[in-house]
């Protein structure tokens, strides 16, 4: 093992850890082990970060090629963490109020980052394979957390249901690349579609087999005059499987149940860490690996942009639930990061980086709130139970609008800066049609954000509604903290804004 | 010779797995399963993959699908019913597994070299190989499969046990 | 000597008979199964592609495919046992929320 | 593949097939001689000298029985499983070697076939043989014949994991799947006197592997899928005569069966001293192995009557926190040495 491959497992190693010690606080009485896992789990999380950080002066790849220590997975993985931290804090006192397993949910909430982690800086698809279940297994178990409601379970019946069902896609898609290539190494598949050459490195070839170099030379000859179409059906399965997990449309109809069922701290998880490292996947496969065919893959991705952005943003006009709600809301947004992965530009990439981090901390500072408003056992979810809010809790009202605003894409919050750099992404690759659906998507989504500030400071709140009580501690920080970032992040974008353009850049150009 | 065997076991597989649409029972669709899986086990060996077809019956066979069958006794699971959700589910799903059959195999067939053949015995069963291959080149996904087994311990004892 | 694609000819075949089964069945435990047939059809394009490629890689990927089965079937039948649990049924479409 | 090949393969089938019948009907006459000894009986002494001829009266007995099919049972499973159980239980003698490689016409007659997966295809054939009692106890549609499917099949895939990890133990320290190679590493002695049996390194395997090999195969103290005092007779409560049969069968093949690779595994195989002309000197291999498997009955039976049944909360707790982390600690503490050994 050398410096290398300790600098690139040392985040996931710590995190492995730390969860599995948050797992044995099942053994302490509930009333201690709420805040000892939350404190353990963020110690963890900063140790992990810390060490990412210490990454900086490696670069290249680990374990065989099957790891890869560059600024890109570095970005994901310190969001992996910050999103983490967030909802571990966030959700300390819900876990109390909703009687839920809290070592087992530290644990599978820092299991889940490990995966995310692992899939951000994978060399190799069957490490990004066993990333993503990872991550998503532990989603399906959180999703799942509060098995006395119905909905909780049914919602992980089907996000898991579905899930495997886009993952057997994603693997089908695998096998064939494999197949068109001779290796699952990203790199590897790389140089064999840009040169030509079969990707079975020497390492791999049985010495004492002869036969190797003729069928090395036959799937070459074999390949040249058909390799497109198998490449494209490869290319369509793996999109299918990742397109899933970012709830594009058509695979999006697991997304609104499932956040909707879901304990809310972990909808407001679900709806970040895993897009983003579906996300990371995403652009490392098709960046790195199949670059060369970007001709074929951005017209799919053209399309799928243009239905997410719309199907999410008309779908979330009619709904009534603030969960379902910011559900289609995701959907939307994802539609816009999708516009700026066609222009499959430096800058584009950038624009998703510098999104993702924005829409994580409005996104979680909303669920946040939606969340604590909610009200134990969480039936204060329906856009009447808003009425009057600014009234009743001037404070929560004022988070959730800035919140609000940000996810619409106002001057002087993060969501403004982020769709700004999407478009202009969009609109230098030439994207002109594109961009100026999403512009309109963006007025649409307008409507319903707005919606909600209507109900909570225009209407007289219902008599029956009990005051909301006062935020705990934990969550008072996290929907602090987010406001802050978001706001700053509005104001003053060139921080994040450099971090990620060192990430992008670092991706082969096409 | 192995020509028959090849077709044989490929139509028991084809075979079972259409048992495992057509029979209303859950466990009549297990035991097809598990049919499925012995003669995807039997053609691996013929793939020269020893390993992985005993581990196929091991692991797929021997325990997943235990497992199973063990959920369906548990829960004493009936014969499924027909609704009219499943009614409007196969007129609208039916051309798409038509479409997605015609062009998987379609495009498989055609696309790989005709004489890219497979003769019994030409790529012997390599289980040392195997080893030395996962512990040097992939140890790493290796390794990280162990968090994935504990996530699943964790997960089915947190969804599954008893209340306290 | 069978040639190879009828070996991903016969994996393809049983991956759509797979999905097929997702989309027609309406019991749960037979859904997952469903999946579970998507899987070995994978895993049988693997092993013919590593056989084609006389390479181990393929092999290899599909023991990981099996540990992850198998940890995805510790995991959904749990979550198929907590929704009986609630339900007492194991019908997708009685499922209410569970708009498939 | 050639017709001789064939012919051979299926003669020692055949041949092996019909000598394990046999043993199978003497080991039931063994038992029952056995528990009568230790509890001051007789046993049985009426059919034959010794009630030599008990076995053969039983089955003509069972043979002539009238089987019944009670209704509402799922039909094709319940008269599927008793044969399922027979076969994976038979199965796992095709590549358990019996004595040392003696070729005849090319073939060695001492072995069905001598697989390089040798020790996972016996894994994956008894992993296999849960199905048996599984769906017989699903198939007779009635509640005892469910509880005790149920349980059977539960403790199976329990103790299954602590017996595959005991195993693995061997491997390491042969290095190789195949029993053949297995028994060849065992061959030789320390100092002349203490044999080269894996037992004394792999004394924790073999305990491991023994205790979970009682629980797979259902025999006290672990019989709890039969037990009578709580589930009548378990998974097999409804089937009667040539079925039933088929049950009990399937239950002391399999005995023999994990006795024979307990020995392979572990007491060194058929090794022994050899001596004598040429003749004996090929059967007495033969002879050592028979008697190391007799041993293996007879502990088998001895536990059987010394030993209470366990509870089965305590059977499950027994499986998973103890004889698990042993079976575990074993296996890093034999890679470990392994590693220092060869360590490079």
């Amino acid at each position: 093992m050398t410096a290398l491959d300790l600098a690139a497992i040392l985040p996931i190693a710590i995190l492995t850890i730390t969860a599995i010690i948050c797992m044995m606080m099942g053994t302490v009485r509930r009333e201690t082990a709420a805040s000892l896992c939350s404190t353990i789990s963020l110690t963890g999380l900063a140790a992990a970060s810390a060490a990412v950080i210490y990454q900086r002066s490696y670069s290249g790849l680990a374990f065989v090629d099957t790891l890869s220590v560059d600024p890109f997975a570095r970005y994901f993985q310190l969001l992996f963490l910050v999103v983490a931290a967030l909802v571990g804090l966030a959700s300390r006192e819900y876990l109390w109020r909703e009687g839920m397993a809290i070592g087992e949910y530290y644990a599978l909430m820092l299991f889940a980052t490990a995966g995310m982690c692992l899939m951000a800086a994978a060399n190799d698809l069957m490490v990004i394979f066993i990333g993503l279940e990872i991550s998503s297994l532990s989603s399906y178990i959180l999703v799942g957390m509060r098995r006395n409601d119905a909905a909780s379970s049914e919602s992980a019946l089907k996000y898991f249901l579905l899930g495997s069902f886009a993952t057997a896609f994603f693997l089908y898609g695998v096998a064939l690349l494999f197949g068109v290539s001779g290796s699952t190494k990203l790199t590897a598949i790389r140089a064999f579609l840009y040169g030509g050459q079969n990707a079975i490195p020497a390492s791999a070839a049985l010495g004492k087999n002869p036969v190797l170099e003729t069928v090395a030379m036959q799937s070459q000859f074999g390949f040249t005059g058909s390799m497109d179409l198998l490449l494209g059906a490869a290319i369509a399965l793996i999109f299918v499987g990742l397109a899933f997990k970012i709830s594009a449309v058509p695979f999006q109809a697991w997304t609104p149940d499932v956040y909707q069922g879901a304990p809310a701290p972990v909808a407001a998880m679900l709806s970040t860490a895993p897009k983003a490292a579906a996300f990371a996947a995403f652009i490392r496969i098709f960046m790195v690996s199949l670059g060369a065919s970007a001709a074929q893959w951005s017209h799919l991705l053209w399309a799928t942009a243009l239905l997410t952005m719309t199907v999410g943003n008309l779908a979330a006009l009619w709904q009534s639930n603030l969960k379902r709600l910011l559900a289609y809301s995701s959907i939307a947004h994802a539609g816009y990061m999708l516009v700026a992965f066609t222009s499959c530009s430096t800058d584009g990439i950038t624009a998703i980086l510098f999104y993702l981090a924005g829409y994580a901390f409005m996104n979680i500072g909303a669920f946040i709130v939606v969340t604590h408003v909610a009200g134990p056992g969480e039936r204060l979810t329906e856009l009447d139970d808003y009425a009057g809010l600014g009234f009743r809790s001037p404070a929560l009202a004022a988070l959730l609008t800035i919140f609000m605003l940000s996810l619409i894409g106002i001057p002087l919050t993060a969501g403004f800066f982020g769709k700004f750099y999407i478009f202009r992404a969009a609109l230098d690759s030439g994207l002109l049609w594109l961009t100026i659906f999403g512009v309109l998507n963006s007025a649409i989504a307008a409507y319903y954000y707005l919606q909600i500030l209507v109900a909570m400071y225009m209407k007289q709140p219902i008599d029956s509604a009990a005051p909301v009580a006062d935020m705990p501690a934990g969550a008072r920080t996290v929907v602090t903290v987010c406001a802050a970032a978001t706001l700053l992040i509005g104001i003053q974008p060139s921080a994040v804004l450099r971090m990620a353009e060192y990430a992008a850049q670092w991706l082969p150009q096409l | 010779m192995y020509e028959i065997l090849f077709f044989v076991f490929a139509a028991a597989a084809v075979g079972f797995a259409i048992n495992l649409l057509v029979q209303r029972h859950p466990i009549y669709s297990a035991i097809s399963l598990i049919g499925v899986m012995a003669s995807l086990a039997s053609l691996y060996l013929m793939l020269g993959a020893e390993f992985i077809a005993a581990v196929q019956v091991i692991v797929y066979a021997g325990a997943i699908m235990v497992l199973f069958v063990f959920v369906i006794m548990l829960l004493n699971a009936g014969v499924e019913e027909r609704t009219n959700r499943s009614r409007m589910a196969k007129q609208l799903g039916a051309p798409l597994v038509v479409l997605l059959l015609g062009l998987l195999t379609s495009l498989v067939y055609r696309n790989f070299p005709p004489d890219a053949a497979v003769r019994f015995g030409d790529f012997p069963g390599q289980t040392a190989d195997i080893g030395r291959r996962l512990y040097i080149y992939y140890m790493l996904p290796f390794e990280v499969v162990s968090i994935l087994i504990l996530v699943a311990i964790v997960g089915a004892v947190v969804l599954a046990k008893k209340e306290t | 000597m069978v040639p190879l694609s009828y070996y991903l000819v016969l994996s393809a075949i049983l991956f759509s008979l797979g999905v097929a089964g997702f989309i027609f069945k309406r019991n749960l435990v037979t859904l997952f199964m469903s999946v579970e047939l998507m899987l070995n059809a994978v895993n049988l394009s693997f092993v013919a592609l590593s056989y084609y490629f006389r390479q181990l890689d393929g092999q290899i990927f599909v023991f990981f495919v099996m540990v992850v089965a198998a940890a995805e079937a510790a995991v959904g039948l749990a979550i198929i046992i907590s929704v009986f649990r609630n339900r007492q049924t194991l019908n997708v479409d009685e499922i209410s929320r569970l708009k498939l | 593949m050639d017709l001789p090949f064939l012919l051979y393969t299926l003669l020692k089938i055949v041949v092996v097939v019909f000598a394990l019948l046999t043993a199978v009907a003497y080991t039931v006459w063994f038992e029952r001689k056995v528990v009568a000894h230790m509890q001051s009986r007789w046993g049985p002494t009426r059919v034959g000298p010794y009630g030599l001829l008990q076995p053969l009266a039983d089955v003509i007995k069972l043979i002539t029985k009238e089987d019944i099919t009670p209704s509402g049972v799922f039909r094709l499973v319940y008269l599927a499983a008793p044969c399922l159980a027979v076969i994976t239980a038979l199965l796992v003698f095709a590549v358990i070697p019996f004595g040392p490689r003696t070729e005849m016409g090319g073939i060695d007659i001492f072995q069905i076939t001598d697989l390089d997966i040798g020790l996972l295809f016996i894994l994956s054939v008894s992993s296999m043989g849960v199905y048996g009692i599984a769906l017989a106890g699903w198939s007779s549609n009635s509640k005892y014949s469910l509880l005790g499917g149920l349980r059977s099949s539960a403790q199976m895939i329990s103790y299954e994991l602590a017996m595959g990890l005991s195993i693995v133990g061997v491997v390491l320290l042969t290095g190789s799947l195949s029993l053949r190679q297995v028994v060849d590493n065992q061959s030789g002695s320390w100092w002349g006197i203490i044999p080269h049996w894996n037992v004394i390194p792999q004394f924790i395997g073999f305990f491991c592997y023994f205790v979970s090999a009682i629980a797979e195969t259902n025999r006290l103290p672990f019989d709890l899928p039969e037990a009578e005092t709580e589930l009548v007779a378990g998974y097999h409560t409804e089937y009667s005569s040539m079925r039933f049969a088929m049950f009990f069968l399937a239950e002391y093949t399999n005995m023999t069966a994990v006795s024979c690779v307990a020995t392979v595994l572990y007491f060194g195989g058929w090794s022994g001293p050899v001596f004598g002309p040429e003749a004996l000197q090929t059967v007495l291999p033969l002879l050592w192995f028979f008697l190391k498997v007799l041993a293996f009955l007879f502990v088998y039976v001895w536990i059987r009557g010394t030993l209470p049944r366990f509870r089965y909360d305590q059977l499950m707790a027994f499986g998973w926190k103890f004889l698990l982390p042993l079976a575990l600690a074993n296996m890093v503490l034999t890679s470990f040495v392994q590693a220092v050994r060869y360590g490079g």
